[in-house]
């Protein structure tokens, strides 16, 4: 069992007893109160479950990971009253990786979640408006997947000097 | 401990802000300054205050109505142009490779006595005046000068050879004292001895010299057993000289050299 | 007094032409034709002369008043403080290759700007600047000012439409309903100001100012009305919303480079000169000089243009210290505000007349 | 509105705006990305180009996740250096937001007393960064050098100076009829509304709601030093210009205070441990396998600061090797942009650049 935190002892049992399949507590780090990994189906409902009874108000980042088997979507999320984070992960893989969105939950995880879309290609499922936002309309890759190889410098140079 | 307290600003309208408040408030405080900036504007006239001597043009520049703060001073840490010191380079490349713009490119120079030796060249062109380079020059030949005048119409003017560098650190400018130590507990050149060759690249190529090749006794070949061709010896790093450059493990055919904690 | 630049240049050119005899057409039967045409040119060429060397002085006056304004120094390259950098401008701006928009209409691009500029321009042939001094001579001076004053939303309109860009466009809209709206208590502050001298004529009004004091006295209202309106009239911070350079991209000019830009700035300033003008001719006493020194007609014009540079000066510290309204917030300023102190401006002005100003006689309490 | 490049797609009524569609990525140039591929101390050079008004704080940001991932801290000194530099840093930002959005809404004048005192500010980053800008201070481990002899009483000087400037500032504008009408009441965005969109920074404070990360979640030594949050009860774009005036009010306030420290106690200002590969030479390129010979620590690395715009967040993995295997930035500039059709809608298109400039949008920052 990890270390619990003080101020999270009422919710992860909570959490836990609320979604048993779901929910792994996984080892805190020192920066979270909790690090959590949800399945991807229940991601909604947990969030959810922690706006509403946890009071995590406020949808600070929703990134991710690509860990080239699999890829890692990460939602941090804040607390007023607990003046803490809470990370939740989930893995997803690598081929066509779907995700339930948050953007009914928090409107402030809409350009978090279509840039993650964008720079990794992960689908948020039930997204009002799930186009590219730093990249232009009609890109071809997700950049900041690891199969994205970017050009040694010298690569460039020798291209811009034949431009 | 500290006192934070949550301050909600009240609002700020004086009671008399209804009357004088449409126009008269900000005029009178532009026109205060227009008063003040009769005498003293704050404009520094680039191009020909900087013909001034150093000292002088600091104490001639004063803000408007205010105490002489000194604007406009260039103080000696700035990071401008490089000043290389050709003659105690010694063409480690550290500099070159901590730059993450790669604006450095070791040419060779000569020294005077028919040899010559790789110093850097720096083009302005992509140079980000990081000041890692002068960071990571273990001999301090390689600074950072107040200069910041490179402007310039053609692109090949950017690009300043190790002599063109020689000249500014002849020049007067103040020498940025800016230096990182190296850390106590700073990793080593060490050695994996089953793959060495004894090939003496990495002694060659040492621009410090301290890497000194020294004799290992051949082991007897057993029965059965075919021994390694090589030459039977070994780098032996000398680490208080070692700038750790790394020039030794980038020429290492073998991979047997690396970085690593003292055992 | 009846002399005025345009007789005296009629009657000098009449006299070259005679002096030349057969030489030229002067003498044949178009004689009198072709004197009066030469006339008119020449004094055009003088206005414009005078008009360009005010508005070149009159941009290096508020670079440099602004500068100090925002504690900086202004101009300071080209001529001696910056002086010659306005020509430097003006001539970057005239080797331009002019060249319309592709979509634009070619006729109304190349007209709005000209018209704006020599319209505004055409008012000068008309105020008189100095005792005895003037273009010519109209008895309905004042009114031939305004009525010329008041053209200049139609080019501006007319340019924008045809620049074909929806910043031009919304920039055309927004000025001529402000202008419209400006007009009104414009006109009526003017109103005033005749119905105390009872005359159009500016020199009239400028005699009895210096017979009875300036109308700034007993008409404040109207001078500030007037100022304001004027402020919204030429187009300056606060009312500079027609070129609201962080909404609109230039406003109205966006679409203009080289000379035709320079067009649209020099009416601009043009249109700052005649309203300074305007201001000092109403309410602030004209060239009329304390001391009795009326007389001397330079004396008078340079009294006359340092009133002028003050007044403009007041211009550059209002842009320098409000921001800019909004378009309903000058439209409710220029039709809740102005309209009614305006009126009220009025009635106060018969008043003074009914109490036979400047001989007043209070009522009896 | 002025910093930066950014598409606004507004369909109006007449005047009126009935729908807001921002567009950014066209100042992207792949930090992230190539973060990955720069050794740890390098990427120090990319934060400062991420928002180009508030390098350094972005500077930290970075170095505090680096710091987190890899396991070291700094030593004191550098600690109270850093602060010193944030507080100025957001000094020097919101000088610079005051100057653009008067600019903004018509008058110039504030911008150049803004531009003039923002430059002393740079003047006393160049004389211990040795950069106006692009300050690459910030090392893993600590700050690259300490501050110059000299520089307190400098420092002092301009706080001084800017303790009567701060003043003018709000002169100009708070009995200015015509800006109090260019900005109460508009661009309105109600607390539960900010937290829903995720708002952050001075936007979220002038809405009442108390949360500064400096004092809710502290980083480096802030927990040491006294200030105020400034808070304000009308969410519009007055309000947010008192936040901010405010703010300029505390972190003079708070420089002050480690100017004092400082002054007491001299000390080292890069921690003794640092492992060389963080900056200095790695293996040559195609040699990997040294890499993992060195057992190099593996591990996350989160932090969350306030920067002059609001909450920024990075968040770095370091799996063992010479560079960042992710490092993620959140921008506060970001979110709020997103948001943007939230406060803009129902306000008038002359209102557009005074409300997105009271936003303070600096779109290198949310682009990256």
């Amino acid at each position: 069992m990890p270390e619990e935190n003080p101020p999270l002892r009422p919710l992860i049992p909570g959490i836990t007893a609320q979604f048993p399949q779901d929910v792994t507590v996984l080892p805190r780090r020192k920066d979270m109160l909790a690090v959590l990994k949800v399945t991807p189906a229940r991601v909604a409902e947990v969030a959810k479950y922690l706006r509403d009874v946890g009071s995590f108000e406020h949808c600070a980042l929703v990134s991710g990971v690509d860990w080239v088997d699999h890829l890692e979507v990460l939602y941090h999320l804040w607390s007023d009253s607990l003046k803490g984070y809470i990370e939740l992960t989930v893995d997803l893989p690598s081929e066509d990786p779907h995700v339930p969105s948050v953007t009914e939950i928090w409107r402030g995880a809409n350009w978090h979640e279509r840039e993650t879309w964008d720079m990794l290609g992960v689908r948020f499922d039930g997204h009002p408006d799930l186009r590219r936002v730093l990249m232009p309309e009609g890109y071809q890759f997700h950049p900041l997947r690891k199969s994205f190889e970017l050009h040694e410098p010298e690569e460039l140079e020798v291209k811009a000097r034949h431009v | 401990m500290a006192q934070v307290h949550e301050k909600t600003i009240k609002r700020a309208d004086p009671p008399h802000a209804a009357v004088t408040g449409i126009v008269v408030y900000p005029m009178a405080t532009v026109a205060k300054q227009f008063v003040k900036s009769l005498w003293r504007p704050s404009t520094i006239l680039y191009p020909f205050g900087e013909r001034l001597e150093n000292e002088d043009f600091r104490k001639s520049v004063k803000v408007a109505s205010g105490a002489p703060i000194g604007v406009g001073e260039i103080w000696d840490n700035y990071r401008g142009v490089h000043a290389l010191n050709i003659k105690t380079c010694i063409s480690c490349n550290l500099c070159a490779f901590s730059c993450p713009d790669t604006c450095i490119e070791m040419v060779p120079v000569d020294t005077g006595s028919g040899k010559t030796k790789k110093c850097p060249e720096i083009d302005y062109g992509k140079c980000s005046f990081c000041g890692f380079c002068s960071d990571a020059c273990p001999e301090g030949c390689l600074t950072m000068t107040p200069g910041y005048t490179i402007t310039t119409n053609r692109r090949g003017n950017m690009v300043y050879s190790p002599e063109r560098l020689f000249e500014v650190y002849k020049g007067k400018l103040p020498q940025n004292p800016t230096s990182l130590a190296a850390p106590e507990n700073e990793d080593v050149i060490l050695l994996d001895q089953d793959l060495c060759i004894g090939c003496n690249a990495c002694s060659r190529d040492c621009p410090t010299k301290c890497i000194r090749m020294i004799d290992i006794p051949k082991p007897e070949a057993k029965a059965g057993e075919k021994l390694p061709k090589r030459i039977w010896k070994e780098p032996s790093v000398n680490d208080s000289e070692c700038v750790r450059c790394g020039t030794c493990i980038s020429v290492c055919p073998r991979e047997c050299l690396y970085w690593g904690a003292r055992k | 007094m009846t002399a005025t630049i345009y007789s005296v240049v009629n009657a000098l050119v009449v006299l070259l032409l005679n002096l030349l005899g057969p030489y030229v057409p002067g003498s044949g039967p178009y004689g009198p034709f072709v004197a009066t045409w030469l006339s008119y040119l020449v004094v055009g060429g003088i206005v414009l002369a005078f008009s360009m060397v005010n508005v070149l002085v009159f941009i290096w006056w508020e670079r440099k008043l602004l500068g100090r304004f925002m504690d900086r120094r202004g101009a300071m390259h080209v001529g001696y403080a910056g002086l010659l950098q306005n020509l430097a401008d003006g001539l970057k701006l005239f080797r331009k290759q002019p060249f319309a928009p592709k979509d634009a209409d070619e006729m109304g691009y190349y007209f709005g700007p000209t018209a704006y500029l020599v319209f505004s321009m055409a008012i000068l042939g008309f105020l008189p600047i100095s005792f005895g001094v003037s273009g010519g001579l109209v008895p309905l001076s004042l009114l031939v000012a305004l009525a010329l004053f008041s053209f200049a939303p139609l080019f501006i309109f007319i340019a924008s439409w045809s620049s074909n860009n929806k910043y031009s466009l919304i920039g055309g809209m927004r000025t001529a309903a402000q202008l419209v709206a400006y007009e009104i208590p414009l006109l009526l502050a003017v109103v005033a100001v005749v119905a105390l001298t009872g005359s159009f004529d500016i020199n009239t009004i400028v005699g009895d100012q210096a017979s009875y004091g300036w109308f700034a006295l007993p008409l404040l209202l109207g001078l500030i009305i007037f100022f304001i309106a004027m402020l919204a009239e030429v187009e300056r911070i606060p009312f500079d919303l027609p070129e609201a350079e962080a909404e609109l991209v230039e406003g109205w000019s966006t679409e203009y480079g080289g000379m035709l830009f320079a067009f649209t700035m020099l009416g601009d300033y043009v249109r700052a000169l005649i309203g300074s003008y305007l201001i000092v001719l109403l309410f602030l006493g004209g060239w009329s000089m304390p001391w009795g020194l009326s007389n001397y007609p330079l004396a008078g014009l340079v009294f006359f243009q340092v009133k002028t540079y003050i007044v403009f000066a007041i211009f550059i510290w209002v842009r320098a210290s409000l921001p800019r309204v909004r378009t309903d917030q000058l439209l409710q300023i220029g039709w809740k505000r102005m309209l009614p102190l305006a009126m009220a401006n009025i009635i106060w002005a018969l008043a003074l007349v009914v109490w036979g100003y400047p001989n007043i006689h209070w009522p009896v309490m | 509105m002025t910093h930066g490049l950014w598409n606004l797609r507004i369909k109006v009524d007449g005047e009126l705006i009935v729908d807001a569609d921002p567009e950014i990525g066209y100042l992207h140039r792949g930090i992230e990305k190539i973060c990955e591929y720069r050794r740890y101390n390098e990427v120090v050079t990319l934060m400062d180009r991420t928002c180009y008004v508030a390098g350094i704080a972005w500077e930290q940001l970075y170095i505090m996740a680096a710091e987190g991932a890899l396991g070291l801290s700094p030593p004191a000194r550098a600690e109270y250096i850093r602060v010193l530099s944030q507080e100025l840093q957001r000094l020097s930002s919101h000088i610079m937001w005051y100057a653009a959005y008067v600019q903004d809404i018509g008058l110039m004048t504030p911008f150049l007393y803004g531009m003039r005192d923002r430059d002393l500010i740079l003047d006393l980053f160049q004389s211990y960064t040795g950069a106006r800008m692009t300050y690459e201070f910030m090392r893993v481990g600590g700050v690259r050098n300490d501050v110059p002899v000299g520089f307190t009483d400098r420092c002092r000087k301009v706080m001084d100076w800017l303790d009567q400037r701060i003043p003018e500032y709000e002169k100009v504008c708070d009995n200015s009829t015509i800006f109090l009408d260019r900005t109460k009441g508009i661009g309105i965005l109600k607390a539960k509304e900010c937290l829903n969109d995720g708002i952050t920074g001075p936007m979220l404070r002038a809405a009442g709601v108390a949360r500064d990360i400096r004092r809710d979640r502290p980083y480096s030594v802030y927990p040491e030093l006294d200030f105020d949050i400034a808070l304000y009860d009308e969410p519009d774009c007055y309000g947010r210009y008192r936040v901010r005036m405010e703010e300029m009010k505390q972190s003079v306030r708070i420089v002050r205070q480690v100017l004092d420290w400082l002054d007491r106690n001299p000390g080292p200002v890069l921690a003794e441990k640092v492992p060389r590969f963080v900056g200095t030479p790695s293996p040559p390129p195609g040699k990997e396998t040294y890499v993992e010979r060195r057992g190099y620590p593996k591990g996350r690395g989160f932090s969350s600061m306030e920067e002059p715009h609001g909450e920024a967040m990075a968040y770095i993995i370091n799996e063992g090797a010479e560079h960042p295997y992710r490092a993620k930035l959140r921008s506060p500039v970001f979110v709020n942009i997103a948001a943007s059709k939230d406060y803009l809608v129902g306000y008038r298109v002359s209102d557009i650049p005074a409300i997105m400039g009271s936003v303070d949008v600096c779109v290198g920052e949310s682009d990256r």
